[in-house]
């Protein structure tokens, strides 16, 4: 299935887009899109590593499954605000 | 009574002192967290910063900071909570961030500002932006190399 | 920057907040001590107040708040210190006491805000008197019987 | 020495007085003066039991000695600021 990723901060700017969309398999679950992102931005690597993924507005584990019709994916790098 | 808000304009700790008003409330407690001209670079010298910048996942920051006011309230039986957070540019002196508490009793509203601040800083997807006196910039990613 | 003052008129946090800026100060953390109407009374019931009355003993208060100040900002690394405290009759939700204190890094403010607050309960020559629901009046003596 | 001690709070309501004037050997200290005080004032006398004494704005401990050269000295009964 395709995904769209939304980008952020850091990332954002080495990916110079909002967004990417990535392709995984069915059953895939959240480490294998990270993965995916990965493998489409190699000059994020180091900061995708530590990264989150956020599936309709909330933080899951890396063996979340991933289901294509949630209405958004997030990638969160390590946060600053405050 | 939780209030949150992402605001685009400077902070003013008395637009919000009366969120918190209430005649059974003994205890107010704000943090504000200011932008700094100086952060120690970690091998003994110091940068200077000339101005921040801030960006969020707006209705993902929204939700988190709810959570963790609703959260905190439970915890720290607090009366309530306000946290506003500024996005953009936020010049030299000014606030980033504001979190106020309110509750019966003080113990709880000084337990209750660092583990909201805490919070905050470990989960709320918001960043920082730095611009150096240099004119160079740089996103703020904490746990990365 | 130490600022001690006692007041016979409301206090407002706003009238305040500028005595700690500081472009090199990042944290900023004020507390409020307002009157409420309800205490509990120890035996599972609720006195009603209906309003506070403070006494000092003026020049030992200021003296006593100007050494606390100065210990915390030594202890806590605080760039500035304000301390109010309100005399004479304090009606409910108007504040008795503000505190404020500022530092680079927030744990310092969080860490002296209630260490400022038990020292000030513990020894600043100030003495509540409450006048409760049915006029009768109490003065305040935590450790006596 | 005489000795005149300001009074406060509390005790100042139970005495009728903003102060009082005790006498005290040459060589006392800060306890014998909080017991002449309760002599004079036995009406407050639990509460005067938990007061300290204060000479020229400072506490001062039991055994501190008095000297009648001091400026003020004061009674101050538990304190309930804040």
């Amino acid at each position: 299935m395709q995904l769209r990723i939304l980008l952020f901060a850091g990332i954002r700017e080495l990916a110079d887009a909002d967004s990417v969309t990535i392709d995984v398999d069915d059953n895939a679950n959240a480490a294998d899109v990270l993965s995916a992102i990965e493998r489409v931005l190699p000059q994020a690597a180091p900061l995708i590593h530590v990264s989150r993924l956020a599936i309709d507005g909330q933080y899951v584990a890396a063996d979340h499954p991933v289901s294509p019709t949630a209405d958004e994916f997030a990638l969160i790098p390590p946060v600053s605000g405050g | 009574m939780i209030q949150i808000e992402l605001v685009d304009s400077p902070i003013h700790l008395a637009d919000w002192e009366s969120s918190l008003h209430d005649v059974d409330t003994g205890a107010h407690a704000w943090f504000a967290g200011v932008t700094r001209r100086t952060t120690a670079d970690g091998s003994g010298g110091v940068q200077i910063t000339q101005t921040l910048h801030y960006e969020a996942h707006r209705p993902m920051a929204i939700d988190q900071l709810q959570q963790l006011a609703q959260q905190a309230r439970r915890q720290h039986s607090l009366t309530g909570v306000v946290i506003v957070h500024r996005l953009g540019e936020v010049s030299l002196g000014q606030a980033s961030v504001l979190v106020g508490c309110s509750s019966p009793h003080r113990i709880d509203v000084f337990a209750a500002l660092p583990w909201i601040m805490d919070r905050l800083k470990a989960d709320v997807p918001i960043w920082k932006r730095e611009t150096f006196a240099d004119d160079s910039t740089q996103w703020v990613h904490p746990d990365a190399q």
